[in-house]
């Protein structure tokens, strides 16, 4: 199990702020691969990948990473603080 | 705590006086200030800002040590507010103290770099009914580059 | 007035909530604010700012005419002190107000720079009975190569 | 005449921080050699021009600047503002 959060537009497009997932996806990549399988919702939210983040246990992370040993992945857009 | 996220606002006079006030052997004090635009005859337009309670404070706390490593500051403060702000309202503040004034202007802009780009914040524009994210700029992440 | 040269001191946070409440239609405000040394341990000295009255403001208003043409500015402030300081007070500070925080913190080191060279102030330090006149630097001399 | 201002050590080493001078020198470095040539501190305060700093008119000037017209001259230690 782990727990998936989303901000922005990708919270707004999937239309909840965090899940817990059960999955045996191996990589960023391959959780992503699920998620769109779901429902459009998620494919939507999923579609461009190069326009969204990702992070591991709140660090910062690419769509390659292994998932193994992860408890929080976070998806959402290029930041805009400051 | 050199590091405040939160949602009400801040004293920017009183900040930055205690700031320079505590500087202690610092001749240089720098500050950032990014403040809810206010254009006159602009629709009034809140803004929104998300962030990622947790990954926040741990995103910046090491931005504030890597900087603290790269420069000989004396003193070091940045607070980000989240939230719903109205125009003229301050978003955040980066305070930098040095020695000498290169190195105090150097981390400020240093930080505010990588404030934009890699601390999980998210600005809304809300006019009205509408709501439009604020687009990340390209200018924002190449200025990393220079790092 | 954006340019004040005075004996009197200033009041930092008052000067700086007032500047970033007067940008309208900026988002970006930076300040730099130069203090006399405070170092635990060191013998209390003053510092005394000589000037010459008449060229300093007219020096530093074509510092910020300049500046002005460089970068797209809502707001600029310059106050300057001379006289009898005491360790920790503020000396002088600079405020730039832009749409983007590239120009705030370009008009305010070019400002910096400037001042640093070109405003006829003369530094002594004060300790005891002895009085020693603050050395300009080179690398002062050198920063202005840049713009 | 002409006023000539003196700032920061070079006031201390000659004594004043301003006087009216009657002089027909043509330029800056003129007008530095007859003041060197009154007395010693005037001598000393002048030894080194590489280290002054001249105004004209309350506008930086090089010692090979011309003085017609000119009212007020001002000699000065390289500037420490900021």
């Amino acid at each position: 199990m782990i727990d998936v959060l989303y901000f922005a537009w990708v919270r707004e497009r999937i239309g909840l702020p965090r899940e817990r997932v059960q999955t045996q996806a191996a990589t960023v990549a391959d959780l992503v691969a699920e998620l769109s399988a779901r429902e459009d919702r998620y494919a939507a939210a999923f579609a461009d990948t190069a326009s969204l983040r990702v992070a591991l246990d709140q660090e910062l992370a690419d769509f390659s990473a292994p998932l193994a040993g992860v408890r929080e992945v976070a998806f959402f857009p290029p930041m805009t603080g400051g | 705590m050199p590091v405040r996220v939160q949602a009400d606002p801040f004293d920017l006079g009183a900040e930055t006086a205690a700031f320079a006030g505590a500087a202690g052997g610092a001749g240089a004090v720098v500050t950032f200030t990014g403040l809810v635009r206010d254009l006159p005859g602009t629709p009034l337009s809140v803004m929104e800002i998300e962030h990622y309670p947790g990954m926040t404070e741990r995103a910046i706390t090491a931005m504030v040590a890597e900087a603290t490593a790269r420069w000989s500051l004396t003193a070091v403060l940045v607070i980000h507010r989240h939230g719903r702000l109205t125009p003229g309202e301050a978003i955040m503040m980066v305070a930098t103290a040095a020695a000498h004034r290169a190195e105090a202007f150097a981390a400020a802009e240093f930080l505010m770099d990588y404030l934009k780009s890699r601390a999980p914040f998210w600005k809304k524009e809300v006019t009205g009914q509408a709501g439009a994210w604020v687009a990340a700029k390209d200018s924002d992440e190449s200025a990393l580059k220079r790092w």
